[in-house]
């Protein structure tokens, strides 16, 4: 192997970018790794055409890096496609591991995105308001687009996949620590969740925590919290209780709740479900109706508990008809 | 304004008779079970809580003691021992003597020995009475009938009368005394006349029938009070308005024989089964017996016997014997009339009717004044 | 994973099931499904030939784990479990499928119901696979006994452990023992002496060999859990304190009461008119032998007003339970020393249910107190009376059993206070662990079933603390909290049931949601290490914690999550 | 055939799983829809569960604690109650009908009840009809 340099992909699926950016936010390290590796397909950074992909043999790329969820057609495609030619998938960040933001779609239907996104948006501007279709024939020829899919899909909802590097975005020092490993060939089981702990958030942040009974919610503004008590022990909703952590305690540290980005810790299937039966138990009341008003507290709860992770739930969609 | 507590005025009802009505804790079962016990007059309950809180106003103004007939199915059913028959019993009493305006009444209830030497007292005086005035103005003591008659019926006639007259305008007086106290004083209550019109054949009717109670449970107590009543009117009315048909020898006419003798049976009857019942306590109105009862009882039979003895003497010719039982008989007679009558027991033979009577006046009156409230409400109500 | 060699027995209950459920289709169902090794239905398989069909099939195919699909697991599951021990299984290897009770008691369609019986038992079999062997744990268990009270509960508790053998360390916060039992002069209602009562126990506790007294002290700590509680005392002589520390396995908490604060009854007058007085001063009166009022004088006429704090809105809605019988042993004691003296009783209900009480309230109405009734929210008011007045006050009330507007002449009023929570027992409730009620009261473990042991293991209370009560009731609790103690402590150890929750320290973030919820305070914090830990032997596994957990880190054991979402796909199947 | 609701029914130890025995003793018929799962206690039922059930394939979840006030736990179901709220708001997010899952409690005496409770609630998941979720998931999987 080492006389032989790496082959590696990278890809974006449903994703902001912010994945790749993070691999660039590697700094030198990233020379590093081009040292070692030849990248064969990097949409974001570098030139690769998906036939160039198409062409390799089966396993001839040592490591895909796939970021962002599956939205449509070509994002699945790129992926049985990766997963095909590589030895090595991993499930980059946490739309690639949970579906992530692109996810919280899942909420509603496709048809109202559409509807949002092309007709009804404000900024929309040119007079037709059409709605992309998957085919079109223009000028007698046939023109195709990706279809877009009725959801988002997590990665391994699609494909097989042999890693997970959660974050939005996994953070650099990880995203590190996990290609070297790759490199060394220092591999976890299958299916290890990399680059994060076996631990809740909480475990390494370091505000003070109490015994817990909350008589009112807050959002974030609503409150001036004390910077070294828990969050959430104050009333403001904080993910990090229900978090792996990983990311540093980003967040919490710098007096923003956790939004849950790294998904749910090792033993909890579901991490909204999860937070809510953590955060409904500390309700300090026993009357059904001072319980409802103390709720009332958490607006669009569901959305903030599934942040990232609406299509790793275990209802994955909206049955919204 | 709050009425002041008493708490003295229990100790002040012993004497009457009520001495456990301080174990009566108002569970109200007495009330439940007497068969006169409605509103507006609910007892033996609410007269007990006055006594124990000593509401002397509220107990003078009652008339419930007076509706009571002492069935004693109340003092039965009563879980504490507070006697309510007995407390009624008592309150009668105290009543009694509370209308009496001459203290008398109450000397008597307060001592049963005053009333014994009061009446033996009268006794005696009748005696020396009559004796003297017999023989100042001649009479033989053998002749029985006639106008040298020992006692001539005439001249006892006029004495009848005039025993009578006083003796009603006493009873009068203490009755327009217990009017006050129930009905007069009320300034709330409104009586128009016409109300004590309309009510007035209650009087009679309660009178001579004792109809109320009859509604006991108990039926036996009612024949005896009702034989006891019809035998003593009849007595009354022999007495009053045909004395010298009673007096004369074998001429005497056989419906003044006829009932004589319903009513001289009917007294020593009723009188002996009353007797011999409060000696054995036989039923619950029995069983308490207050020393006035006694006297009273002994009175009666004194004077139905002897009043039977002196007439069956003169029948049998020993003329001389009779006028001398005779004698004895007035000294029953006049104690009994002339003390039980106004001030003592016997006074409920016109308090018990006319507290009758004064109860509808009352209810009525009150269901009237209930009826006006009532009306502008509903005339003031919106029309849906 | 080894290779799982399960077996299924269904039970047909003679017809009670059979009839019902076809037991040959839930047999031939699950013997189709993987790692059914066995499948069979038998008549009764709680009896003794069923039983021992499962024992030999264990030994004989090597079967690994057992379902069982019969009636309620309330029913039979200790016999199954036994059985299999016998087998050599370890006993939580077997699950029950309810298929009689909640099942074919239930449905009459045997097609539904056998449809219905298939699922459940199912879900049994989904569910033992994923079952773990369970071992039972002993922990030590210290026969010493803190006392914390001094009163007649606590010392009647102390006795009763130390004469059963156990040493007790009594903890008395004032300098004297007795309580508020030695305030008082007689007791209702055989008009006892409360101080003979007193003076009896004071020189036993003093003279026993096993009891350690302590007074003027306070329990400052008391760490552990049942049976290994360590206790840190500090005791202050004078202007010196000293601390002792003791282990201990088991604690009474007899802490008792104080009285209500008359004054905050404004219409009362108390402490403002110089003749009302509250009930414990009056029996300062009785026990120095004189009744009179504060001029000095022999009262005339004496009030005494129920309920004094206690059965309102305002202040505290429960009975004090003591003071109608209190009451009527003034009224006695008073006409017994003043025989014209006059006494009105001024009450709401008269709660007269104990023994012998009835008849003393009898003998009271006897005696002619007058008994008068006021309406819970309509106090009566006491004022001064004017000159013309043959008393010295005036109590206006609206009398209920006349309808009247009354008042009643008074020259002493006796104020009836009720019992209250002490000011410490929130304190005293968090030292032990334990909760207390609305009212401040120490609540038990059970209301009916288990009235002196609480929440947590170890603690009892006894007496007033958890609840108004007269003397012989506190006797009882306070001899029954002993019995219950020397019960325990004779074995030397306690069996702590293998089902319980446990915390990953590995996985636990330290988080903290669990520590309030746990009832039994089973749940400590450890700051050092910023983890939680459950102390098994206190632990009730009821699962609170388990559920609420937000990092996965606590395991209900025998319920564990995926034990459970087995049954959930297996029911389902 | 027609549809014929799955209910998963989650119930206490102590109070509920006992009043479904006593239903049985005293052969109170009810819908046979429910399948129950016991739980120690009503405050062991995580959301989670109820989630699983339902993405299993049940129509409706049953949750039944002991009253408020009852707990063998003394405030056990106090946390379930505290819950419910929260998860019938995620539900309703997630586009299924709250009624779909119900809360109720019922005491050890109460097999009475339990029967009601089930009958009503077996009544009401069969009017709102077979769950969409493993219908509109495999839809999903369909498209792609």
């Amino acid at each position: 192997m080492a006389d032989k340099k790496l082959q590696i992909a990278l890809y974006w699926g449903a994703a902001c970018g912010g994945c790749d950016v993070a691999v660039l936010d590697t700094n030198e390290f990233i020379l590093d790794v081009a040292a070692v590796a030849d990248i064969r397909l990097w949409p974001i950074a570098a030139d690769g055409k998906y036939k160039d992909i198409e062409a390799m043999a089966d396993g001839e790329l040592d490591l895909a890096i796939f970021n962002g969820g599956v939205r449509n057609s070509e994002n699945e495609h790129i992926a049985h496609l990766l997963r095909q030619k590589s030895k090595l998938l991993v499930a980059f960040g946490s739309c690639a591991y949970m579906g992530g933001i692109p996810g919280l779609a899942n909420l509603t239907s496709r048809e109202k995105i559409l509807e949002t996104a092309y007709r009804r948006n404000p900024s929309i501007e040119w007079g037709n308001r059409v709605v992309p279709q998957p085919e079109t024939k223009l000028n007698g020829k046939e023109l195709e687009i990706p279809k877009f899919y009725r959801r988002v899909y997590k990665l391994d909802q699609v494909v097989d996949v042999d890693y997970y590097i959660p974050g939005c975005p996994p953070q650099p020092d990880r995203v590190r620590e996990t290609l070297l490993a790759i490199v060394k060939g220092e591999l976890p089981p299958k299916g290890s969740v990399v680059g994060a702990f076996d631990h809740a958030l909480c475990e390494d942040c370091p505000r003070t925590k109490n015994e817990k009974k909350v008589k009112k919610f807050y959002r974030p503004w609503e409150i001036k919290a004390d910077p070294d008590t828990c969050l959430l022990e104050q009333g403001v909703l904080c993910c990090g209780v229900a978090t792996r952590s990983g990311c540093g305690v980003r967040c919490p540290t710098s007096g923003i709740p956790c939004r849950g980005c790294y998904g749910p810790p090792p033993g909890v299937t579901d991490q909204g479900a999860k937070l809510a039966s953590a955060v409904a138990s500390i309700v300090d009341s026993k009357d059904p109706n001072e319980i409802e008003e103390i709720l009332a507290g958490l607006p669009d709860f569901t959305s903030f508990a599934y942040r990232y992770g609406v299509a790793a739930s275990l209802l994955q969609r909206s049955y919204r008809q | 304004m709050a009425i002041r507590v008493n708490p003295k005025l229990i100790d002040e009802l012993e004497v009457y008779g009520a001495e456990d009505v301080q174990n009566c804790y108002h569970c109200g079962n007495c009330s439940a079970v007497c068969p006169f016990s409605k509103e507006p007059y609910i007892f033996p309950r609410r007269p007990m809580r006055y006594l124990q809180m000593g509401l002397e106003d509220k107990l003078k103004g009652s008339l419930e003691p007076w509706l009571c007939y002492y069935c004693g199915q109340c003092s039965e059913e009563c879980p504490r021992g507070a006697e309510p028959g007995e407390t009624m019993m008592s309150l009668r009493r105290w009543l009694t003597s509370k209308y009496d305006f001459t203290g008398i009444s109450r000397a008597f209830y307060k001592s049963g020995k005053v009333e014994l030497f009061t009446v033996i007292g009268a006794a005696l005086l009748t005696a020396l009475g009559f004796v003297l005035w017999a023989v100042l103005r001649g009479g033989d003591i053998n002749s029985y009938d006639g106008p040298n008659a020992f006692l001539p019926a005439a001249s006892i006639h006029i004495f009848d009368w005039a025993l009578a007259g006083v003796l009603l305008a006493l009873l009068l007086t203490n009755c327009g005394r217990m009017w006050w106290f129930t009905l007069g004083r009320d300034k709330q209550l409104r009586t128009p006349f016409w109300l004590y019109l309309k009510k007035l054949y209650l009087l009679p009717l309660h009178f001579v029938t004792q109809k109320r109670f009859a509604t006991c449970e108990r039926k036996r107590p009612w024949a005896v009070h009702l034989a006891l009543v019809v035998s003593y009117l009849i007595m009354l009315v022999l007495i009053m308005f045909f004395l010298d048909l009673m007096w004369s020898g074998p001429e005497i006419d056989w419906r003044v024989h006829v009932f004589g003798y319903i009513a001289t049976v009917g007294l020593l009857g009723t009188t002996i089964f009353a007797l011999r019942a409060r000696l054995k306590k036989a039923e619950p109105l029995y069983a308490h017996s207050h020393e006035t009862d006694w006297i009273f009882l002994i009175l009666l039979i004194f004077a139905a016997f002897t009043g039977i003895l002196q007439h069956i003497l003169h029948r049998v010719g020993f003329d001389a014997a009779a006028n001398v039982t005779y004698i004895v008989h007035l000294m029953g007679v006049v104690p009994m009339l002339g003390l039980e009558v106004p001030f003592s027991k016997w006074s409920h033979l016109a308090y018990r009717p006319l507290a009758m009577y004064f109860s509808a006046i009352r209810a009525e009156a009150k269901e009237r004044a209930e009826k006006e409230a009532v009306e502008p409400t509903l005339a003031a109500q919106p029309v849906a | 994973m080894e290779e799982q060699r399960i077996g299924v027995y269904v039970c047909q209950c003679g017809t009670n099931i059979a009839k019902v459920v076809n037991c040959e289709e839930v047999v031939r169902a699950l013997s189709e499904q993987p790692g059914v090794v066995v499948a069979k239905t038998y008549k009764y398989m709680c009896s003794n030939p069923g039983q021992e069909m499962i024992i030999a099939d264990i030994q004989e195919h090597g079967l690994d784990r057992i379902v069982v699909a019969a009636c309620s697991p309330r029913m039979h599951e200790p016999t199954f479990r036994k059985a299999i021990q016998t087998a050599g299984l370890n006993p939580y290897f077997v699950e029950m499928a309810n298929i009689r009770e909640q099942c074919s008691w239930v449905h009459d369609d045997p097609q539904v119901a056998t449809d219905k019986a298939r699922a459940l038992t199912f879900g049994a079999l989904h569910r033992v696979a994923k079952h773990e062997p369970l071992e039972r744990m002993s922990v030590e268990m210290c026969p010493d006994v803190l006392v914390i009270g001094g009163g007649v509960c606590g010392m009647t508790a102390a006795l009763e452990l130390a004469d059963g053998g156990n040493h007790v360390y009594l903890v008395e916060r004032e300098g004297t023992l007795g309580g508020n039992v030695a305030r008082v002069d007689l007791t209702a209602p055989y008009l006892d002496s409360a101080r003979d009562l007193i003076t009896a126990l004071v020189t036993r506790v003093e003279e026993h060999k096993r009891i350690d007294v302590l007074v003027h002290s306070q329990v400052s700590s008391l760490e552990g859990f049942v049976g290994n509680f360590t206790a840190t005392v500090e005791t202050i002589w004078g202007d010196g304190a000293s601390v002792s520390q003791f282990r201990v396995g088991n604690v009474v908490v007899a802490t008792g009461y104080k009285e209500f604060d008359a004054s905050r009854v404004v219409h009362y007058g108390y402490g403002k008119l110089p003749n009302v007085i509250t009930s414990f001063e009056f029996e300062k009166m009785l026990r120095a032998g004189r009744i009179q009022t504060k001029e000095g004088k022999i009262p005339q006429y004496v009030a005494i007003i129920h309920c004094v704090g206690s059965r309102s809105k305002e202040f505290h809605t429960y009975c004090s339970r003591v003071c109608c019988m209190t009451a009527l042993k003034y009224a006695h004691e008073v006409k017994s020393a003043i025989p014209n003296c006059y006494v009105s009783d001024v009450y709401i209900d008269m709660h007269a249910f104990g023994k012998g009480h009835e008849d003393f309230y009898k003998r009271g109405s006897e005696a002619k107190t007058l008994f008068l009734m006021y309406a819970k929210n309509d106090h009566p008011v006491i004022r001064k009376a004017g000159p013309g007045d043959d008393c010295e006050m005036l109590i206006e009330v609206n009398e209920k059993l006349s309808g009247e507007q009354i008042e009643i002449p008074a020259d002493l009023v006796i104020l009836m206070v009720g019992m209250e929570a002490r000011e410490d027992s929130d304190a005293v409730a968090r030292l032990v662990n334990i909760s207390r009620d609305k009212d401040g009261w120490f609540i038990e473990s059970h209301p009916k079933l288990d009235p002196v042991a609480t929440t947590t293991d170890g603690i009892y209370i006894a007496g007033v603390c958890a609840a108004p009560k007269d003397i012989p009731d506190t006797v009882a609790q306070a001899r029954a909290a002993a019995g219950r103690i020397l019960a325990k402590t004779i074995r030397g150890s306690i069996e702590i049931d293998a089902v319980f929750a446990e915390i990953d320290e590995d996985k636990c973030s330290g988080c903290r949601v669990c520590n309030a919820l746990c009832p039994y305070s089973a749940i400590t914090y450890d700051a050092s290490k910023k983890k939680s830990t459950v102390i098994s032997a206190v632990c009730k596994a009821c699962g609170a914690c388990v559920a609420a957990c937000p990092s996965g880190a606590i395991k209900a054991r025998h319920f564990t999550d995926s034990q459970i979402f087995a049954q959930i796909e297996g029911v389902l199947t | 055939m027609s549809y014929e609701p799955k209910i998963v029914g989650f119930l206490c130890n102590w109070c509920s799983y006992t009043g479904a025995d006593l239903a049985g003793t005293s052969r109170v018929h009810y819908a046979p829809n429910i399948r129950i799962i016991r739980v120690m206690c009503s405050a062991r039922i995580d959301p989670t569960f109820v989630l699983k059930a339902l993405r299993e394939g049940a129509d409706g979840v049953l949750i039944c604690g002991c009253h408020p006030g009852d707990c063998h736990y003394s405030e056990g179901n106090y946390k379930m109650m505290r819950r419910y709220p929260l998860l019938k708001k995620m539900l309703t997010d997630f586009g299924i009908e709250p009624a779909r899952v119900r809360l109720e409690w019922v005491s050890a005496s109460e097999g009475q009840r339990f029967a009601e409770v089930v009958n009503d609630m077996t009544q009401r998941v069969r009017e709102l009809g077979p769950s969409p979720i493993q219908q509109t998931l495999a839809q999903d999987m369909a498209e792609r």
